[in-house]
């Protein structure tokens, strides 16, 4: 019979129609800005730079080698690097951003600067409320907008920042043992020279293929 | 008292009419009428835009708008000012005066034909003898602003979207004018008021409206459906098919003559339901003879509401139809049917009254009605798809 | 000068700038117009000689203008038809490029 | 004489000579719907409601709608030049114009200036009606069998033939 699909339709859209009143459960619309959804862990967008301590200069771990920058699809991140160095986390002497911009106005959240970024030093946000009456200035998140402490990053993706400090402790962890070895080896050296200038000087070409492997400074020592 | 309230807006003008000078009344009580009109029924314009919207949203589970004042009733008001606000862009190409006169006269043109509508007891701005005449006629210069905006905009798109709505309005323009005849055939006369006079008293609680016989009702539907694709409404609304054709016939338009499209639509589709109210529906009458004390111009809004109703529940719940169906459907199964209603209407005038007509004139629009919806489902010719990668 | 030679001049006019619209214009479809207007100015006539004739109850110039109304909506459709069945033949509508039986 | 007629009168010649004039084709229908309003409202003015109504139903819904439906199918955007460039557009204009002149001349010396028609005639829809049926019930027949035989065959000359489309 014709139109009997049409009054199925009808009797479909005025179930829905009465039931919106009746059953709460029905309309599935957050209000937004009053409530909002429970953010799932997963959640993520523009990106923001991770640092340890309290302090956000001295504690960024960004060394500004630009990877993130070369890699950025949209070349969306300018970062000018130091002329001088300071010591990491861990005492080593870096460079770091002297300038690290990001455009959120460009940027397409595709996560590959995290990717890349070899140091753990940019991250993931959650925030997107970042509307703005500038449409240029307000929109250009610079490093002090970037930078945000580690423990929000625990805050945030709880599960994934607890791997990357695994992961950085045990880095961390190896890049000590190797200090540690570099220095025991270097004072070998230096106790092996020392001990070779004291017994035998001619013997030099000995002295050197032995501390081939603890570093300049025994080296130059033995020319 | 109830003739009292009925006839308060009547009173009302006569009384300001009184304080002008005899040889300006007339025009005096031309502008009133007109002034009166414009207000109520773009009142009634911006109540409907909020109210489809709710509606809607109510029919796919969500709230619809509720942030412009209480409930969001004061949405349409945010809308105006947003509208007018707004940069009036005129593309390069376009053909400047053309392109500007053309929400112009699509408006003046919409709100031309209430002048012929009778929202009440003595209520109509001239009862015209030709009235009905009157309405198709000015109805029908609509379809030539809609081209006028489709061409001058210098756009495919908007080409496009004019030529479909042309050739949807021209189709669908033929059986609603034929079904709208049966009820001139009944009554005898081309006025409005007329009309609506003839399908006063009642039998018992019932009234005498053309609706309740066999060919008023086949006729009302015919008309209904007629008025849904006149006034390029869902499911006919292929020539503004947003996912197509972007908006059709308006899409160079910005700012406030979009705003005046829009309104034009909403006009129109008031009117031709104002239209079938006069013709089908009794007019201002009351539905039952016990309810005649409540005033004659609230019956007739709530008719209208109620029809506007019909039409927000109908966009939500069908898609969209293809151009051949369409047409197939316009020609080759209102077309008949509507004359086949004709037929029927002239069968009831000179069959004696009592159940033989009823039931010589239900089984021959039934009988017809089943046969032409027949054919038209005879015409499927799609073979069952393939799909060559993905079994 | 009396109602009615104004509107036989109107109507003069109107069937002047219809011939000269069908005689100057090159476009198929701006002739069959100029043609329809032609119709239209005879139709002022009538209406206005039954407007100011001693029986105007008779209806004759009301009824004459009906019918040519339609007769002018039926010549317009098959015109018009006649048209976009030449222009597929030929590609063009102009008048002055449609010579193929031309000595 | 009233200054309504000489209104209508204007829009009524402007909107035609337009449409005799213009370069562009659709501006020339719409300008001949102009023209088409201006003399429906003068049979309005004249007491001939249905007629005027009509004229409007006509020309402006289904004509003009008609033309500039076949403008778009034919694509016609060729050099139209302006009128009166060659000799044969030249006399064409001179052969209206010489047309004009012996129609005015004759209507302003035929018709004596003796008052005419005092009270506007009423043609009511009633009244058309009832002519129509009765009187004129045959023209009516054949204007009907006339229309139909247009519409089918207006629908066989526009339907493009099989194997013709290219």
């Amino acid at each position: 019979m014709l139109g009997e699909g049409i009054i199925k339709g009808l009797a479909e859209t005025a179930r829905n129609f009465f039931g919106s009143y009746v059953n709460k459960e029905r309309l599935t619309t957050v209000q937004y800005p009053e409530e909002r959804l429970p953010r799932i862990e997963a959640t993520r967008d523009f990106p923001f730079l991770v640092y340890d301590g309290d302090d956000w200069e001295k504690g960024l771990r960004c060394v500004a080698c630009q990877i993130c920058e070369k890699e950025c699809p949209p070349k969306c991140i300018y970062i000018e690097k130091s002329k001088d160095k300071k010591p990491d986390a861990v005492g080593k002497p870096q460079n770091y951003p002297a300038k690290f911009d990001i455009d959120v106005s460009v940027c397409m959240s595709c996560q590959i600067c995290v990717e890349v970024c070899p140091f753990d030093a940019i991250k993931m946000d959650v925030q997107f409320e970042l509307s703005s009456d500038d449409r240029f200035g307000g929109l250009l998140l610079t490093k002090d907008k970037l930078a945000k402490s580690n423990e929000y990053y625990h805050e945030i993706h709880p599960t994934e920042a607890a791997g990357v400090d695994a992961a950085l402790a045990e880095d961390r962890e190896k890049e000590k043992e190797k200090q540690r070895l570099a220095a025991a080896a270097a004072a070998a050296a230096a106790a092996a020279k020392a001990a070779a200038a004291a017994a035998a000087p001619p013997t030099t070409v000995a002295a050197t293929k032995d501390g081939a492997g603890s570093g300049g400074a025994a080296k130059e020592e033995a020319k | 008292m109830p003739e009292m309230i009925d006839q308060i807006f009547v009173r009302l003008m006569h009384w300001i009419i009184g304080y002008v000078p005899t040889s300006l009344q007339p025009l005096c009580s031309a502008i009133l009428s007109a002034v009166a009109i414009l207000v109520v029924f773009a009142t009634i314009f911006a109540i409907i835009t909020v109210l489809e919207r709710k509606g809607l949203g109510r029919m796919q589970n969500r709230y619809g708008p509720n942030r412009a004042g209480p409930w969001g009733l004061l949405q349409p008001a945010a809308d105006g000012i947003k509208s007018l606000t707004k940069e009036d862009i005129v593309p390069h190409s376009s053909d400047q005066l053309v392109h500007l006169m053309a929400p112009i006269l699509i408006v003046i043109t919409s709100f031309l034909v209430y002048a012929v509508v009778p929202v009440g007891k003595n209520m109509v701005m001239a009862d015209l003898n030709a009235g009905v005449l009157f309405f198709f006629a000015v109805g029908s210069m609509v379809e030539l602003s809609v081209f006028m905006a489709g061409w001058s905009s210098r756009s495919k798109y908007s080409l496009l979207g004019a030529m479909r709505a042309i050739a949807q309005m021209i189709s669908y323009e033929i059986p609603l004018v034929l079904s709208g005849v049966v009820a001139i055939m009944a009554a005898g006369s081309l006025s409005t008021v007329t009309i609506v006079n003839m399908q006063a008293g009642y039998t018992g609680i019932w009234p005498h409206w053309y609706l309740f016989t066999p060919w008023g009702i086949t006729g009302y539907i015919l008309f209904m459906i007629g008025a849904t694709a006149e006034s390029n409404r869902c499911p006919f609304d292929m020539p503004e098919g947003e996912s197509e054709i972007i908006a059709g016939y308006f899409i160079e338009y910005s700012g406030f003559k979009f705003a005046l499209f829009f309104v034009a639509e909403y006009l129109g589709m008031l009117a031709t339901s104002a239209m079938a109210i006069t013709l089908f529906l009794g007019g201002w009458a009351a539905p039952f003879s016990f309810l005649t004390w409540i005033p004659s111009w609230f019956w007739f809004f709530a008719k209208l509401l109620l029809m506007m109703m019909v039409f927000i529940w109908i966009r939500g719940t069908l898609p969209r139809l293809r151009m051949d169906q369409l047409m197939n459907f316009g020609w080759k199964f209102m077309l008949p049917l509507s004359l086949i209603n004709l037929f029927a209407a002239g069968l009831w005038h000179f069959l004696p009254s009592g159940p033989t007509r009823w039931s010589v004139d239900s089984l021959l629009l039934l009988l017809s009605c089943f046969l032409l919806s027949r054919g038209l489902r005879r015409n499927k010719w799609f073979q069952e798809r393939t799909y060559r990668f993905a079994s | 000068m009396n109602p009615l030679s104004a509107y036989l001049l109107l109507s003069a006019m109107l069937f002047s700038l219809g011939l000269a619209g069908a005689l100057t214009r090159r476009n198929a479809i701006l002739v069959l117009i100029g043609i329809e207007l032609m119709l239209n100015s005879a139709n002022l006539n009538f209406i206005a000689f039954w407007r100011y004739s001693p029986h105007p109850e008779a209806l004759t110039g009301v009824m004459f203008v009906i019918f040519s109304i339609g007769i002018a909506a039926a010549e317009a459709a098959v015109g018009l038809s006649i048209i976009v069945a030449v222009y597929r033949h030929f590609r063009t509508t102009d008048l002055d490029k449609i010579n193929y039986l031309k000595g | 004489m009233t200054i309504s007629f000489l209104l209508l009168a204007a829009i009524t010649i402007t909107g035609t000579a337009a449409a005799m004039s213009l370069k562009n084709a659709v501006h020339c229908i719409l300008a001949l719907t102009l023209g088409m309003v201006g003399l429906a409202a003068l049979y309005l003015q004249l007491g001939a409601e249905f007629v005027g109504l009509t004229q409007i139903l006509v020309y402006v819904g289904a004509v003009a709608i008609l033309a500039v439906f076949a403008i778009m199918m034919t694509r016609s955007r060729t050099s139209e030049t302006a009128a009166g460039s060659d000799p044969s557009r030249f006399s064409g204009l001179v052969t209206a114009l010489l047309l004009f002149t012996v129609l005015a001349v004759a209507i302003c010396t035929g018709i004596s200036s003796q008052t005419l028609g005092g009270t506007p005639p009423e043609a009511t829809v009633h009244a058309v009606g009832v002519a129509l049926m009765q009187r004129f019930i045959l023209p009516l027949e054949i204007i009907g069998v006339l229309l139909t035989a247009a519409l089918i065959g207006a629908g066989m000359l526009a339907i493009e033939e099989k194997g013709e489309g290219r």
